[in-house]
């Protein structure tokens, strides 16, 4: 089956800069996409060009098995919420929602029921007669949503379309989407900073950075199989800690020493047959370091490490202590006992560990 | 010493060098003349900017002002009294008692003539007239009879301009061949309700109604100029138009009595149309008042009197100018005047102004043009020609 | 302190402009409304004579052809202007390459004074000289444009004119105006698959609603005082067929020394324009209130 | 992998058929462009022709045609010889009192109506809606009316005559417009701005020059465009209340164009009539660079 | 020491409706207030009435003890970052942020040493000379922030000024802003719908609902001890798990019973003293219901309950089973052994548990 949406080595610059370099994503029917990435990696770009609203400098984009390198917009057959929302401002909501169903020559009757049923699931019914000058910013945002949602194309694109909604909307929000992606089978290209949305939603995830793909892959894959440093660093939070650490061969597992500041190196031994260097970046995360006893595993290893600092944070608790001179985060259970300043015994999964080139950045296994 | 600022419609190439001479003139005798020109639509521009000026406290030293306008601004209060240049200058024994009368405010002389400019013409092409036969018409029947001939012979007869003072021109033309200059006078002059609404009347706006049928078709909006280049060029035949006229003639190289002739229109007398300057009051400022007085006595001195005609076309208001270096249109005038200023048929012409204040005589235009550029009868044209006139009383 | 200075400061800024407007504007037409009571001549004159003026006026048939004439020309030009200046509006925003060549030719005819493209425009439109003429020597014998000769037609060619005239400034405003709506909501209207008419229509034509207002009120002022376009074309010809109550007023004013029915015709039309106006200033308004 | 470089046929024919319409779309959209462009320049052919020919070929000649025989001797008089009155320096002298007047003239209405506009739109108080139609209903009163009553209040002024009294008359009837475009256009400019600015600490009126003036260009234009036009062509108020040596080019023009009983000289009317358009056309041009769209860009969302 | 904002009975609303109601809020000098409610409950206009944007229909306003309801914006001595940015479209960014700088006479060195600071603060130092309308989301968001955050006001005023940063830079801003908060001491009213953040950047917490004020108090007491059923609700993501159930005295202690579709009703015993009503409604959050074995304390108790879904989610696995009519939602660890469709044996925290009354909503303990 042909991709839905193919981008070949797409390129986009506004002047001199270079915005999108080689650009390659291709999204089968049904998938859903989620592109991540720093603020300002060119996220809005990437979709600003799927949707052909900015000439792009280089490469081809299909959709559907139809080269729309050069098609205009409206014959594109997609849908998009704009990240700045981009409401029709002397139109009422339920004008801007069904404007583009009356353009399309939908009846009457079918207009209204769209409206009504998109209204409700995005719970404006009630703001359906007022202009988008006298909503908040999540009422907007909702409205931009609804505007896509009435519409069946053979693409969404949405650019960040709950980051102005409150958690409870936001969670429920998310449902309708993904209620909306698996119902319709619809194919989706969708940003978000939200890593939550992004784990939940996505049968693909992209990560972009500086205009660069990093990885493409499962939201597993990127959780747990960061290509890069960077998609380590980038995805989860708090973020994956990232331990310099110092390598041995010992038989047909690693040794693995962890400097810290003002006693002996901490020692783990990773028995897994691996290829490491001499140096290697360790990458756990927060999570795959608890409590001692709270943990269990074929692979957890202890050790009692000086906690710095304590953050209770609502359902957990994050400790911070000082391993390879970086600060190393564990994610634990509100009720800890860890005290600042006082040692506490800690729990390592490495089953869990990924390592990187120092140099390149590049995982190692 | 004198200053003056005059205000003036003179403007074009071959007005400008005439009121030159006059500001040479002054100049010479250590006058400052400031100039302040504006054309448009026949004087209009210039009477809206006089009335400006006039109130805002700073009318002009002299003015172009003509016919029963110089006493409508006399009534205002606002002219000053130039009889001891006129008296001293015996302007009364030099210059027709008709064209005198409407220098006169109250008995005393509040303005200085220029020029008589004769409206009553007619122009021929003369190798038109000579192929087809036809001798300048003396009667309107005759007239209309040349006419009629023409057009069988495909030559419009009639070269017309449908602005509605051409309209008011060829109007007052045919009221005088037709009526007679005493029905002109009681009807165009003196308002004479049963003149106005006699049948004397009903038969010039047929005459009018003749008329139209024999200008061509595109005539509404035509500047005169075109229709007299339509004479020049033998396009058509003839055209009425005051001596002006034969500026364009000339300035094209043609020659009077050789490629095209001028005539008096049908019927007996004199419609004129006199240029001449009033003199505003400019309260106790002597250099002005000076100005004022050497002004006018320039203006009517036989030297400027004479330059300034050649110039323009007209003929010196004065009786006594040597006329040797005018050509034989302007000679004609000039006989004309002189000969009808005696029986009572040199007559103020409507159309310019020289006989009525601006109300009745728009009034009248009005009625004229409407009846010419439409399909009213004469009747009706009579009696909107009486309502209107008692309106604009 | 500086709080309610603060609070004074645009109505202080307002002030000059208000108070030339009072005397200069509703003071002057207080002064004109006293002269149409009078029996001004040439000149104001101040005793009050009563409404004769206006029986005179009423009773004057040319007045009746200037005000039809209004209707009939203002009208038309108003809504072709509005119409033709938005569309080239329009066509000018797409991109257009020479866009400042073209802008400048549908703008110029407003640089030129109407007394002499009055003339150019007369020769273009006179059946001897003009179109028809050109037309019946390419062979088409038939053709007939006689519009200007024709005192019926003749008023269409001061709409014609006057469309000529000011149809390119109109279509600046607009422009300014389209210049002015946000790119990112175009953008979503061409993703929504709205086609670029309907964008223009239903989207970018309504946010300009107050441009409207303002190509309204400066059409409304130019077929007003409509007076250089009539003198120069037709003189008000044939007859007075295309008398408008600017030229009315102008000569009975400055030609015919009549100064109070002039301003009794200046009082009526503004009566006119009142009624027409308001309403419309009224609705406008309103809307943009909230 | 195959099946995504393969391109169905039918895709292609139909984007090339619509890059096809799209091509026919524009060339018909320039079509129309170029066709209206035609009929604008119609009279200005005529004019040019015209001022062209010799006045034999006009008197002559089809009034229409193309000059059989080029002069620019008409050009050489508008400019420098015809007679305007008893002087004869063309247009030439009178070009710098419209200057004069004009420059000051556009300038200042375009403030005041700049000022005004912000305040109707962004600055609302009771009453302020009152105020604009009153101003607006003032863009109505006939020219004709306004002059008498002018020239005394200029004579109580004594600005009767001078260059300052035109300005000011120009300056208060164009208000009423300047305002107009100015309010019209900054209703639609969102309010946040405002708001934003307020919050930094700008008053009023650094809110109108660092905020409004900036984002106003391409009604800056329009306004500048009309006032420039307003005054430079401006004949009835030029001629009523200039003096001597302060008449305006447009009453030269008349003056050369307008006379009743003269020689009619079509080809220097002409002439003077394109010089005497020169400078706004010029203003256009310039002035015509500033449309530019999006000026407020990114400013907020929603 | 007096309040630097004190609100009292504030109300305000646009035409016939009533946006706020009766708002009483002061806040101390260095508090950091955090505002949180439903999108369209009226934070943003509370703030725009704080700063003096909104005309207030009621009520009064003090601002470090001066009577402020009328004065006007620029005298308010506050900083504010819009929701929608409001960036000056015509100005780079350097120029958006030095404005304010520049209108209240701070001199070129120092505006251009406070520019500098921000913008590498907020990551746009390279941004600087560009118009607005070239910026991504993100970027422009914190352009907007470095306009509040380059001067030094009574009080701040920031409205959701981090929702369009990838989740890496929010964490790095709000640390900032934490900084800046503990470091100038300054006063803070923030809007936010990211719970972490209003968790741990609040000292004090607003929850607003439908323009009333439901409840306030430090993040503990909002997390911990809800006072009423909507915040409860509303607070922590995923919500609490709200089990409506009947109580019986069981000598000191309270027999709480949950039915349970097709089995016999979970029953559970709270020793507290307290007086409950026989019907309530059971307040518990997710990480308070954990895998048997996982979690320890005095009143854990343990029951067998049905797993109707299992939901991976990176670092944890959430767990729902049917209680009370209810989905109930249970916070594992990301190992747990859970299947759906069968039984798990879950332990409840009792000690963590909130009663509500079902009419009226309010706490009961
Ligand atoms: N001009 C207006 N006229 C009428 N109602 C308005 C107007 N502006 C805002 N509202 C309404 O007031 C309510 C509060 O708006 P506000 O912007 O304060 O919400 P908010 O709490 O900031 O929401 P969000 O989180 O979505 O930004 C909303 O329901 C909105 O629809
Ligand atoms: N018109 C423009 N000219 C120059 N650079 C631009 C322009 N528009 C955007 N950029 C730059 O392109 C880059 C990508 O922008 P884009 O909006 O795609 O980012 P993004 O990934 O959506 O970021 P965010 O998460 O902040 O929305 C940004 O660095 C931005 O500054
Ligand atoms: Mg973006
Ligand atoms: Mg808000």
């Amino acid at each position: 089956m042909a991709p839905i949406l193919d981008i070949k080595h797409l390129r986009k610059s506004y002047g001199p800069v270079d915005i999108l370099k080689d650009i390659n994503v291709s999204i089968e029917p049904g998938d859903f996409l989620v592109l991540v990435g720093p603020s300002g990696c060119g996220k809005s770009t990437l979709l600003n060009c799927i949707a052909g609203l900015e000439p792009i400098t280089g490469g081809q984009l299909q959709i559907a098995g139809q080269d729309m390198t050069h098609v205009s917009p409206k014959d594109r057959n997609i849908a998009m919420v704009f990240q700045s929302y981009a409401l029709y401002p002397t139109m009422t909501v339920a004008k801007n929602i069904t404007f583009g169903m009356k353009v399309r020559g939908v009846d009457q009757a079918n207009q209204q029921a769209k409206l009504k049923e998109v209204a409700e699931l995005l719970q404006i019914d009630h703001l359906l007669n007022r202009k988008p000058g006298q909503l908040s910013g999540g009422q907007r945002q909702r409205v931009a949503m609804g505007r896509a949602l009435v519409r069946e194309p053979a693409l969404f694109l949405f650019d960040e379309p709950l980051s102005n909604l409150d958690a409870k909307l936001r969670v429920e929000m998310r449902t309708e989407i993904k209620k909306l992606h698996q119902t319709l089978n619809a194919s989706i290209v969708y940003v978000t900073h939200d890593q939550i949305e992004a784990m939940t939603l996505a049968t693909k995830i992209v990560v972009m950075k500086g205009g660069v793909i990093q990885q493409i892959g499962t939201p597993a894959e990127i959780y747990n199989q960061p290509a890069n440093l960077f998609v380590a660093d980038f995805m989860g939070s708090p973020a994956m800690n990232l331990i310099p650490a110092k390598v041995a061969r010992d038989g047909g597992s690693h040794r693995i020493e962890i400097t810290r500041p003002g006693e002996a190196p901490l020692v783990l031994s990773d028995p897994r047959p691996l290829d490491l260097p001499g140096d290697v970046i360790m990458g756990l995360r927060p999570e795959d370091i608890a409590e001692a006893g709270f943990r269990a595993g074929a692979q957890v290893q202890q050790a009692s490490c000086m906690v710095d600092m304590v953050e209770p944070a609502g359902a957990d608790t994050y400790v911070v202590s000082s391993l390879g001179g970086r600060q190393v985060t564990a994610r634990l259970h509100a009720e800890t006992s860890a005290r600042a300043g006082q040692p506490l015994d800690l729990a390592f999964d490495l089953a869990k560990v990924s390592y990187f080139a120092p140099q390149t950045g590049e995982r190692l296994n | 010493e004198p200053t003056a600022e005059v205000l003036h419609w003179w403007t074009s190439g071959g007005e400008a060098k005439s009121v030159a001479v006059l500001q040479e003139q002054f100049k010479e005798r250590g006058g400052v003349w400031t100039d302040m020109p504006v054309a448009g639509g026949g004087g209009d521009a210039a009477m809206t900017a006089l009335r400006a000026r006039v109130l805002s406290g700073n009318p002009p030293t002299a003015v172009q002002l003509k016919g029963p306008a110089i006493q409508e601004w006399y009534e205002e209060g606002v002219l000053a009294d130039i009889s001891d240049v006129a008296e001293e200058q015996h302007w009364g024994d030099v210059l027709p008692a008709q064209i005198a009368e409407h220098m006169k405010c109250d008995g005393h002389w509040c303005a200085a003539p220029v020029n008589v400019h004769r409206v009553n013409w007619i122009w021929g092409n003369k190798k038109i007239l000579d192929d087809n036969g036809i001798a300048m018409p003396t009667t309107w029947e005759e007239f209309n009879a040349a006419a009629e001939k023409l057009k069988a012979a495909g030559i419009t007869p009639l070269a017309h301009g449908g602005q509605a003072w051409q309209d008011a021109t060829v109007f007052e033309t045919v009221v005088l061949g037709m009526g007679g200059p005493e029905f002109y006078q009681k009807a165009l002059v003196d308002l004479d309700m049963d003149a106005l609404g006699s049948d004397t009347m009903i038969k010039v706006f047929d005459e009018m109604r003749v008329l139209r049928g024999f200008v061509d078709e595109n005539y509404p909006g035509r500047d005169w100029n075109l229709a007299t280049a339509m004479v020049m060029n033998g396009e058509a035949a003839f055209q009425i138009m005051g001596d002006w006229a034969k500026g364009e003639f000339l300035a094209a190289g043609k020659k009077p009595g050789v490629d095209f002739t001028c005539a008096a229109t049908p019927g007996h007398g004199f419609l004129y149309n006199v240029d001449s300057f009033a003199m505003f009051d400019v309260g106790d400022d002597a250099d002005k008042v000076a100005g004022q007085k050497l002004l006018a006595e320039l203006i009517v001195a036989p030297s400027f009197q004479e330059t300034f005609n050649l110039n323009k076309g007209s003929i010196p208001v004065r009786t006594d100018v040597s006329l040797d270096k005018f050509d034989d249109c302007a000679k004609l005038s000039s006989k004309d005047m002189n000969a009808d200023a005696k029986d009572g048929s040199l007559l103020p012409s409507y159309a310019h102004g020289m006989a009525l204040r601006g109300e009745p005589a728009g009034a009248i235009t009005d009625v004229v043009t409407a009846h010419f550029n439409s399909d009213m009868t004469s009747e009706e044209a009579v009696k909107q020609l009486q309502d209107a006139v008692a309106n604009a009383m | 302190m500086s709080n309610l200075l603060e609070r004074w400061v645009p109505k202080v800024v307002l002030a000059p402009t208000f108070v030339a407007v009072l005397i200069f504007v509703y003071g002057f037409i207080g002064w004109t409304a006293w002269i149409s009571l009078t029996k001004s001549k040439i000149m104001p004159r101040y005793e009050i004579d009563g409404f004769d003026q206006y029986t005179k006026l009423f009773a004057t048939p040319r007045w009746d052809t200037a005000m039809n004439n209004l209707y009939l020309f203002g009208g038309l030009f108003i809504v072709i202007s509005m119409v033709l200046g938005l569309m080239l509006a329009i066509f000018l925003d797409q991109k257009i390459r020479t866009e400042g060549v073209i802008r400048t030719i549908y703008l110029y005819p407003m640089a030129l004074s109407m007394i002499v493209t009055g003339t150019a425009w007369k020769w273009i439109l006179n059946p001897q000289h003009g179109i028809e003429a050109m037309v019946q020597g390419w062979g088409f014998a038939g053709f007939r444009f006689d519009w200007l000769v024709n005192p019926d037609m003749a008023i269409y060619t001061i709409v014609l004119a006057g469309v000529w005239q000011s149809s390119g400034f109109v279509m600046a405003l607009f422009l300014a105006g389209l210049r002015s709506v946000d790119g990112e909501i175009i953008k979503a209207a061409q993703v929504d698959g709205i086609p670029n008419w309907r964008i223009y229509t239903a989207i970018i034509i309504p946010s300009m609603a107050p441009i409207f207002l303002s190509a309204f009120i400066v059409l409304s002022h130019l077929a007003i005082k409509s007076f250089d376009l009539v003198v120069a074309l037709t003189g008000g010809g044939p007859g007075y067929a295309t008398d408008l109550p600017a030229t009315y007023m102008y000569a009975m004013a400055f030609s015919r020394g009549n100064l109070g029915q002039a301003a009794s015709s200046a009082m009526i039309m503004m009566a006119v324009v009142f009624a027409i106006v308001v309403p419309y200033l009224y609705s406008e308004l309103r809307a943009k209130h909230d | 992998m195959t099946d995504a470089t393969y391109v169905s046929p039918l895709a292609g024919q139909r984007s090339t058929s619509a890059r096809f319409g799209r091509i026919a779309l524009r060339a018909g959209l320039y079509a129309m462009l170029i066709l209206f462009a035609l009929w604008y320049l119609m009279p200005l052919f005529v004019m040019i022709t015209t001022s062209l020919k010799s006045l034999d070929e006009i008197r002559t000649g089809s009034l229409v045609a193309l000059p059989r025989e080029i002069t620019f001797e008409p050009w050489r008089i508008a400019w420098s010889q015809a007679c305007t009155g008893t002087q004869c320096e063309g247009l030439k002298p009178f070009m710098w009192n419209s200057v004069i007047i004009a420059i000051p003239g556009v300038l200042i209405s375009t403030l005041i109506g700049a000022l005004n506009g912000y305040v109707f739109a962004q600055w609302r108080f009771r009453g302020a809606n009152m105020i604009f139609a009153l101003l607006l209903f003032g863009c109505f009163i006939p020219f004709q009316v306004v002059l008498l009553p002018m020239a005394k209040m200029l004579g109580i002024l004594h600005l009767a005559g001078t260059i300052p009294g035109l300005i000011l008359v120009h300056t208060i009837y164009g208000l009423g417009f300047t305002t107009l475009f100015f309010r019209n256009y900054y209703v639609t400019i969102p309010q946040e701005l405002v708001r934003a600015a307020k919050i930094d600490g700008a008053a009023f009126f650094r809110i109108f020059w660092s905020i409004f003036l900036p984002l106003s260009l391409p009604i800056i234009v329009v306004s500048v465009i009309w006032q420039f036009t307003q005054i430079w062509n401006d004949f009835l108020f030029g001629v009523s209340f200039s003096g001597p040596g302060t008449q305006p080019v447009t009453v030269a023009l008349n003056n050369i164009v307008n006379s009743t009983t003269g020689v009619k000289a079509y080809n220097v009317d002409m002439a003077s009539a394109i010089i005497a358009a020169l400078p706004t056309l010029f203003v256009y041009v310039v002035a015509g660079k500033y449309f530019i769209r999006g000026l407020t860009a990114g400013s907020v969302k929603g």
